[in-house]
C-alpha cells in the first residue's frame, strides 16, 4: 500500500497550439490539503479535470491507492471516489438544489426506478447544513445567487463519499462567512482521512488551511513543499518567476469633478434607497456579505435591469440609462462578475470580444477596419499579458483568468469614464492582480472614476479610497480609506451599524 | 432502357404520389415499349418550381418530345415556349397548359366527372338532400371537379351543398374531416370526396361512427381499392373514373404518331364515366 | 408533509402555470359553440363532440409525449410524421401477406413496426450522440428517407384491404362509449407524466436539457439517456401509425404528412422551452387541447382550407403570446 | 501583412474549413457524369448544365443567405417557403390589376411584395425580441397563415396570364448565356458575405448567436439587430419568391411549400450551428451546391420521386457526418 491516495506522473497533455501540461507531476495523501497554485494558464485546471475523467490525458500515469487507474468519464471517476467541484459551474438551472446536488445518483424506492423524495430531500438538507447554507432545498438553482450555487457546487462534491476533492476555486464566488464554513468543513473532512486538492489564487487561504503546495507555471511542475517550510514571498517567487514588492500598489490621486451620483436608487427586492457618489480620480469599493445586492445596484446603473425609483447623474446631469448600450454612449462599462454567462462570446475570438464593446470606433466606410482591430487586440494581449497563441484563439481555450483579461482589455477598450468592476480579481493570478491595480490606477490618474465590487477584503482595503458597505439590500455605512479595517467593514456587511469610531 | 438510336420522351408528371398517376405510367410505359420510344418520367410533387427545373433539364439533355403534367397550368408556360424555340413538340396529359403552344392535350374532363357525379347523387337521393364535400382547393383538377359538381347540383332546388371541409386529398386529413363533419351537421344525405383517398377517409370515418346506412359517399378516381368497396355495396355508392390507363395508352400513341409525323388533334379527351355496383358486377 | 396536501399544492401550481393556457381552450371551445349555435349546427359541447375530439387527439397525443421528452433534452424531432406512415406501412404489411390466425398477424405486426420505429429511434440517437449530428438534421433527413422508403415499402399505394380486426385500436369502443385509442394516449400522458417527474430518467432528461455538460460532469449517463429518449419518441410516433392505420383499415405512405410541425407546435404551446429543460407532460397535453379543440372547432363551424391555415397560425401565436404575458406578469 | 498574402490565407482557412464538402460536391458530380455516361444521357459535366444547375439553385440561395443570418443570431425562420407564395402572389396580382406602362407596374409590384415581405419579418422580429416568443413558433405560425393568406388572395389558383416582361428576372439571361438570377444569387452572396464579414451588424449578429446575455451587457443592440435579420431574412425569401414566380410567369400559392426545410439543410450541412454563433456565407454556398447538385443529378439520371427523397435523407446526413468526423479529427 503506497502512502499516497493519488499519484499523477509525467502527465503530459497537448492542445492546438498549447502545451498545457508538460511531465507534470503530483501526489495526494489521505487527509491532507494540498493546495496547488500557478499563474492563470499554468495548467492547474486542466491536471485536475484529467484527474475527474473530464478531460483525456495525452500520456501519463495515474495510480489511486497504489493501483494503476485509466479514467474513462466523469462517471467513472466518481465510483472511483474522486469527486470536484470545478472552476465554471456545472448545475442544471431549471433542477432544485436537492436534484442538483443528487444528479446522476439520485436515491430510489427499494428496487423500483422511483425516486425518493422524501429521502433526497432530507440528505440534502442534511449536506448543506453540514456547510451551514440555509437554503430551500426545493429552490431551483437558476434562482440562486452566484455564491449561492457555489454552496450547492460544494454540497454536491460532498455528497459523495469520496477518497478525494478536488476544489478548483471554490473560494472565488465567496465572501468571508461561507469561506469560513467551508474552511471548517475541510478540516472535519481531512479529519475523516479524506484527501483534498484545494485550488486558489488567494495565498492566505493557502497558509490558512494548506498542509502542501505544489507550484506549477507555464505547464511545467516546479516544485511541492510543506506549507509551514514557505512564506508569501517564496511562493509568489516561485509562481510568477520573479519577485513582486507590493502586491497592493495603490496611488491616491486628489479627487475632481463628481463622476456619477445615484440618490435613492431602488429595485423593490434587490436594493432599496441607495444613494452614493463616485468622483473622477476616485477608487471606490462597494463590498458585502453575499445576496447583498451589489451587483444589483451596478447592473442597474448600467441599464442592465430597470430601477423603480430613483435617479443617477451622470457629470451632475441627470440620465436615464436605458439599456448597456446607452450607458456604453454615456462612458459607464460593466464588468461582470460572471465571466462564462455575461462577459464573453465564448464561441468568438480574443480579437472579436476585445473590441465587440466599441467597434464603432473601428468602423472606417461602414466596414470595420482589420488592421486597427489588430494593432488594438495585439497592444491589449501585450500590456495585460494575456496568455494565448494568438489573437484569434477561441477565448473558450484560454484558461479562466486569461478570459477575465480579455472581458478587461474589452471595457479599457471602450474608454469608459465611469468603469464598475464587479469581483475584477476573481480567478486572477497575484502577478496578474498586481498588474491590473496598476491599470485600475492608470484609469484614476487619467481622471475616470471606478466603482469596485469586491468580496476580498484586503483588496477592497488594498485598494480603494472609499468603501460602501451594503446589507441585505441597503447602504449600511461608508468608510474612508483610512479608517477603514476588516473589524469594521465586517460589522457594518452583518447589519450592526456603523462602528464606534468611524464616521463619514 | 431502348435500342440507342430510339426516340427519347421527356416527361415531367404531377406525382407519384397518387394511384391515378401510378396506374397511368404503368400504361405508358407499357405502351412506350411498344412503340420503341424512350420514356424518360419525373415527378414534380406539387411542385411548380422542380417541375420547372425537370422540364429544363430535359432540353439540356435533348429530348424529341415532351410530356407535361403540369402543377401550375399558367406556370408552364415560359418553359413550353423554350421547348417551342428548340423545336421540341410538347405534349400535356391530365391538366391542361392555359395558353401554351401544346401539340396535344389529352385527358378526361374533371369538370364532366363533377356533373356526372352531382347527377348521380340526385337519383340516388331522390333529388332532394344535404351534400357535404371533403374538399382539396389548391389542386387545379379539384376545383374543376368541384366547380362542376356544383353547377350540376343547382339544377335540383331541393339539393344544397352544405359545408366543406379539407381533406387535402390524404385519407388521414380525410378522415379527421369526415368526423368533424359528422360531428358538426345532422341529417346529412351525401358526401362528395374529391378523389378516392378522401372517399375512403370519409367511409371509414362513417364506419367508426355507425352512420354507414345513412349517409352516402361519392369518390373520383375509380382506383382498384374504392372498386372493391363500390361493389361489396359499402356506404361508398359510385365513383367517376377517369381511366388512367387508357389515359396513359392514347397519350404515348398520340406522341408516337405525332413524331412520325402523323397529324394529332389538339384535343383527345377520354371518356369519364360514373361507376357504381352495377356496372361493376356488368364487368 | 401528507399526501392530499402535496396533491393540492401541486393541482394549485398546475392552475397557476397552465391557468391561462386552460383558459385559452375555453375560450375557443365558447367561440365555436357560439357560432355552432348561429349557424344552427349542431352544439359543439355536446359530449359526444368532446368525446370525437378526444379521439381525433390520440394520435397527436401519443406523438405529443414522446415530443416533449426530446424537447426536453433540447432535441427535436421531424421524422415523427413520416414515421406514422412507416408504422402503418409496415404493420399493414405484415397482416396484409400474413394469413391465419388474423389476431396473431395483428400483434406481430404491430411489434414489428414498433421495432422499427426502436431502430429509426436509435439510429436517429446514435447520430446525435456519437456523431454530434444535430438533431434538426438527424430527423430532417430521416423524415425525408423514411417517407421515401414508407412509400416504396407500399408501392406507392395504401395498403389494404386489411381484416376487419385490424380497426380495434383505432375505432373499438369499449363499452361502446370509450374510444381504444383514447385510452391509449391516456395511458400514455400518464406514463410519460410518471417517467418525467418520479424516475431517474425523467431528471436525467431534464439535467441534459438544462446543461448538458454539466450534467455529463455529474455522471449523468448522456448518450444513453438521449438515445432512449429518440427511440421512445419514434416508438410512440408508430404507435400513433399504428393508431391510424387502425382508424383508417389501411397503411397509407402519405399519411402523417407534416404532422412533426403540429405536433412540436402542441408541445410548445404547452409550454415546454424548444431550448430544452423546462416542460411538463400536463402542459403538453393543454397545449394539444389547444390546438386539438381548433383544428375540430374549424371544420366543426365549416371554415374553408384556406381560412383554417390564417386562424392555425394567428392561435398558435395566441396562445404563446397569452403565456409570454403571464410569464411576464410574474416575473 | 500584404493584401495577397492576406487572400491566400483566406483561401487556405476555407479549404480547411470546407475542403470536405466541396469533396463532398465533386464526389456527387462524380457519381452523377458515371451513371450518366452508362445511361447513354448527356454529359452532365458540360457547361450549359452547370450554368443550369445554378440557375436552378438561384431561389435557394438567395433564401438560403438569409437563413444563415437567422440562424447564426440563434434563431430560425420556417416561414420563408410561405413567403416565396406570398411575394410571388402579391407581386403577380398587382401586375395583373396594373396597366400600362408594364415596366412600371412590374416594379411596383416587386417593390410591394418586398416591403410585404418586411412587414412580415418585421412581425417575426417583434415577436421575438420584445415578446420572447421562440422563433421556431412565431415563423410556425406565419408560415401557416402566410400560406393561408396566399391562397385567399390569389382565389386558390395561380394569378396569370401576366406580361412577357414579367418573365425577366427568372428568364432573361445577359448575353444571352448568364442568368439574371444566377446574377442576382451571387450578388446577394457577396453582399451577404461583406455584411457579415465586414460590417458591425454581422459582428453583432454573430456576437448574439454565441452569448445573447453577454453580447447586450456589451452594448449590442440586440433587438435591432435581431429585427433586421428576420426582415432581411424575409425580404430575400419574398425576392427567391419574385424570381420563382417570373419564371413561371405566374404567381403560384402553391410555391415553396415545404422549402424551409431544403434550405435550412443546406444552410446546415454548410457547417453553420443551429445553436448559432458559427458559420459563414462561404459555407452555406457550398451547402447549396451539395442540395443543388443532387436535386439536379438526381432528375438528370432519372431517379423517380420515392427514391429521390430516400436519397436526398442519407446525402444530408452523409455530408453532415464527413463534416464532423473532420472535425473530430482535427480537435
Ligand atoms: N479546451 C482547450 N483548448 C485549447 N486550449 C486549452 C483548452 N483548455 C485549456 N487550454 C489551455 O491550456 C492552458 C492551461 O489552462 P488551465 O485552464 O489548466 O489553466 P489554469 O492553471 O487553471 O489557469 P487559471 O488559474 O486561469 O484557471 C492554457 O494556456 C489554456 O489556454
Ligand atoms: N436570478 C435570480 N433570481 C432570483 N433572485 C436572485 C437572482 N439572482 C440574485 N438573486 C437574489 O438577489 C439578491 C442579491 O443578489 P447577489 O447575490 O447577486 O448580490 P451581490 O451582493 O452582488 O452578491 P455577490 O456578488 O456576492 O453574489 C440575493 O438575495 C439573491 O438571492
Ligand atoms: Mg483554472
Ligand atoms: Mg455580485
Amino acid at each position: 500500500m503506497s502512502e499516497f491516495v493519488l499519484e499523477m506522473c509525467d502527465v503530459i497533455k497537448r492542445f492546438p497550439g498549447v502545451l498545457a501540461l508538460d511531465c507534470v507531476q503530483f501526489n495526494l495523501r489521505p487527509g491532507e490539503v494540498h493546495c496547488l497554485v500557478g499563474e492563470n494558464g499554468a495548467g492547474k485546471s486542466t491536471l485536475m479535470k484529467i484527474l475527474a475523467g473530464a478531460q483525456p490525458m495525452d500520456s501519463g500515469v495515474i495510480r489511486l491507492s497504489g493501483q494503476e487507474i485509466h479514467i474513462r468519464s466523469p462517471h467513472h471517476a466518481q465510483q472511483l471516489g474522486i469527486s470536484m467541484i470545478y472552476q465554471e459551474f456545472n448545475l442544471s438551472p431549471f433542477l432544485s438544489v436537492a436534484e442538483n446536488i443528487f444528479l446522476g445518483r439520485e436515491p430510489r424506492i427499494g428496487g423500483t426506478p422511483l425516486i425518493n423524495w422524501s429521502r433526497m430531500y432530507g440528505d440534502a438538507r442534511e449536506i448543506l447544513g453540514r456547510i451551514r447554507v440555509g437554503l430551500d432545498v426545493r429552490t431551483p438553482v437558476n434562482e440562486l445567487s452566484v455564491a449561492q450555487q457555489q454552496m450547492v457546487e460544494i454540497g454536491k462534491a460532498l455528497s459523495f463519499n469520496s477518497k478525494l476533492i478536488v476544489m478548483d476555486e471554490p473560494s472565488a464566488t465567496l465572501t468571508d462567512h461561507e469561506l469560513a464554513a467551508l474552511f471548517d468543513l475541510i478540516r472535519t473532512l481531512r479529519g475523516q482521512g479524506i484527501g483534498i486538492i484545494y485550488i486558489s489564487h488567494r495565498l492566505e487561504e493557502v497558509f490558512e488551511i494548506g498542509d502542501r503546495l505544489t507550484v506549477m507555471r507555464d505547464g511545467q511542475y516546479v516544485g511541492t513543499h510543506p506549507v509551514v517550510d514557505l512564506n508569501r514571498e517564496e511562493i509568489v517567487k516561485m509562481m510568477v518567476g520573479r519577485e513582486l514588492k507590493d502586491e497592493f500598489p495603490k496611488e491616491v490621486f486628489e479627487p475632481g469633478e463628481e463622476r456619477v451620483r445615484v440618490e435613492g436608487l431602488t429595485r423593490h427586492g434587490a436594493f432599496e434607497d441607495v444613494s452614493f457618489s463616485v468622483r473622477t480620480g476616485e477608487i471606490v469599493g462597494l463590498t458585502g456579505l453575499v445576496g447583498a445586492g451589489r451587483t444589483e445596484v451596478a447592473r442597474a446603473i448600467f441599464g442592465a435591469d430597470r430601477i423603480d425609483s430613483g435617479q443617477i447623474f451622470l457629470d451632475g446631469k441627470p440620465v436615464t440609462v436605458r439599456s448597456p448600450q446607452d450607458a456604453i454612449r454615456q462612458g459607464v462599462g460593466l464588468l461582470t462578475e460572471d465571466r462564462k454567462g455575461q462577459g464573453l462570446i465564448l464561441g468568438m475570438t480574443v480579437r472579436e470580444n476585445t473590441t465587440l464593446a466599441n467597434l464603432s470606433s473601428l468602423v472606417k466606410f461602414m466596414f470595420v477596419d482589420r488592421r486597427a482591430e489588430r494593432t488594438t487586440t495585439e497592444k491589449f494581449i501585450g500590456e495585460l499579458k494575456i496568455k494565448t497563441p494568438s489573437i484569434e484563439q477561441v477565448v473558450q481555450n484560454l484558461s479562466g483568468g486569461n478570459q477575465q483579461k480579455v472581458i478587461l482589455a474589452k471595457w479599457l477598450f471602450t474608454e469608459s469614464r465611469l468603469l464598475i468592476f464587479d469581483e475584477p480579481t476573481r480567478g486572477i493570478d497575484v502577478g496578474a492582480k498586481v498588474e491590473i491595480y496598476k491599470l485600475m490606477n492608470d484609469l484614476a490618474r487619467r481622471g475616470d472614476a471606478i466603482l469596485m465590487i469586491s468580496s476580498e477584503l484586503p483588496e477592497a482595503l488594498g485598494m480603494c479610497d472609499r468603501i460602501l458597505v451594503m446589507h441585505e439590500g441597503r447602504l449600511a455605512g461608508e468608510l474612508q480609506r483610512e479608517e477603514a479595517t476588516q473589524e469594521r467593514i465586517m460589522h457594518l456587511a452583518t447589519g450592526q451599524g456603523m462602528p464606534a469610531g468611524a464616521g463619514v | 432502357g431502348s435500342e440507342p438510336d430510339a426516340k427519347v420522351v421527356g416527361a415531367s408528371l404531377l406525382t407519384q404520389t397518387h394511384v391515378f398517376y401510378q396506374d397511368m405510367v404503368a400504361a405508358m410505359e407499357e405502351e412506350a415499349k411498344k412503340q420503341g420510344l424512350n420514356l424518360r418520367i419525373q415527378y414534380a410533387e406539387f411542385d411548380s418550381s422542380k417541375q420547372n427545373n425537370q422540364v429544363e433539364t430535359f432540353l439540356i439533355q435533348g429530348v424529341d418530345a415532351l410530356l407535361v403534367a403540369p402543377v401550375d397550368s399558367a406556370g408552364i408556360k415560359p418553359v413550353i415556349a423554350d421547348a417551342r424555340a428548340k423545336n421540341v413538340p410538347v405534349f400535356t396529359v391530365d391538366i391542361a397548359a392555359h395558353g401554351a403552344d401544346v401539340v396535344s392535350h389529352i385527358a378526361s374532363d374533371n369538370r364532366k366527372g363533377g356533373e356526372l357525379l352531382a347527377d348521380y347523387m340526385a337519383k340516388l337521393l331522390g333529388e332532394k338532400g344535404k351534400i357535404a364535400i371533403i374538399d382539396h382547393p389548391s389542386v387545379a383538377s379539384v376545383q374543376d371537379r368541384t366547380a362542376g359538381f356544383e353547377a350540376s347540383l343547382a339544377k335540383y332546388p331541393d339539393m344544397s351543398i352544405v359545408r366543406r371541409v379539407p381533406g387535402e386529398g390524404q385519407r388521414d386529413k380525410a378522415f379527421r374531416a369526415a368526423q368533424d363533419l359528422l360531428q358538426a351537421t345532422s341529417g346529412l344525405d351525401g358526401i362528395f370526396a374529391i378523389n378516392d383517398d378522401s372517399a375512403l377517409g370519409a367511409l371509414a370515418a362513417l364506419e367508426a361512427a355507425g352512420l354507414e346506412d345513412k349517409i352516402v359517399v361519392l369518390g373520383f378516381d375509380g382506383t382498384p381499392e374504392a372498386c372493391k368497396q363500390i361493389r361489396k355495396g359499402s356506404a361508398l355508392k359510385a365513383d367517376a373514373v377517369q381511366y388512367p390507363k387508357e389515359i396513359g395508352r392514347t397519350t404515348i400513341q398520340t406522341i408516337a404518331a405525332s413524331l412520325r409525323g402523323e397529324a394529332v388533334p389538339a384535343e383527345v379527351p377520354v371518356d369519364v364515366r360514373v361507376v357504381d355496383q352495377a356496372s361493376l358486377a356488368a364487368q | 408533509m401528507s399526501a392530499s396536501t402535496e396533491a393540492r399544492r401541486s393541482l394549485q401550481q398546475f392552475l397557476r402555470t397552465y391557468g391561462v393556457l386552460i383558459l385559452a381552450v375555453v375560450i375557443e371551445c365558447a367561440i365555436f359553440e357560439i357560432i355552432a349555435r348561429r349557424q344552427g349546427v349542431r352544439s359543439f359541447l355536446s359530449a359526444s363532440s368532446l368525446v370525437n375530439i378526444l379521439n381525433q387527439s390520440a394520435i397527436y397525443g401519443v406523438l405529443a409525449v414522446g415530443m416533449t421528452f426530446v424537447i426536453l433534452t433540447g432535441g427535436i424531432d421531424l421524422s415523427v410524421g413520416s414515421l406514422i406512415a412507416f408504422g402503418g406501412v409496415i404493420s399493414a404489411l405484415v397482416v396484409h401477406h400474413g394469413g391465419e390466425p388474423v389476431w396473431m398477424w395483428i400483434v406481430i405486426g404491430g411489434g414489428v413496426a414498433l421495432l422499427a420505429g426502436a431502430a429509426a429511434g436509435g439510429l436517429t440517437g446514435l447520430l446525435v450522440t456519437h456523431a454530434s449530428v444535430p438533431p434538426f438534421i438527424a430527423t430532417l433527413a430521416l423524415m425525408s428517407s423514411l417517407r421515401g422508403l414508407s412509400y416504396i415499402l407500399a408501392g406507392g399505394r395504401p395498403i389494404a384491404p386489411l381484416p376487419d380486426a385490424y380497426t380495434f385500436l383505432g375505432r373499438h369502443r369499449i363499452g361502446g362509449l370509450v374510444p381504444v385509442g383514447v385510452l391509449v394516449m391516456l395511458s400514455v400522458f400518464v406514463l410519460g407524466a410518471v417517467l418525467l417527474n418520479a424516475t431517474r430518467f425523467g431528471r436525467h432528461v431534464r439535467a441534459i436539457g438544462g446543461n448538458e455538460e454539466g450534467a455529463r460532469l455529474s455522471g449523468v449517463p448522456i448518450a444513453r439517456t438521449k438515445w432512449a429518449v429518440y427511440c421512445m419518441c419514434s416508438m410512440l410516433a408508430v404507435l400513433g401509425g399504428l393508431i391510424l392505420s387502425s382508424k383508417l383499415g389501411s397503411g397509407d405512405p402519405k399519411a402523417g404528412l407534416g404532422d412533426e410541425l403540429g405536433v412540436i407546435a402542441a408541445v410548445v404551446v404547452g409550454g415546454t422551452s424548444l431550448s430544452g429543460g423546462r416542460g411538463t407532460i400536463g402542459g403538453t397535453f393543454v397545449g394539444l387541447l389547444i390546438v386539438s379543440v381548433l383544428n375540430s372547432g374549424l371544420n366543426w363551424i365549416g371554415v374553408e382550407s384556406f381560412g383554417q391555415q390564417v386562424i392555425l397560425g394567428v392561435v398558435i401565436l395566441g396562445a404563446v403570446l397569452l403565456d409570454r404575458f403571464k410569464m411576464h406578469e410574474r416575473g
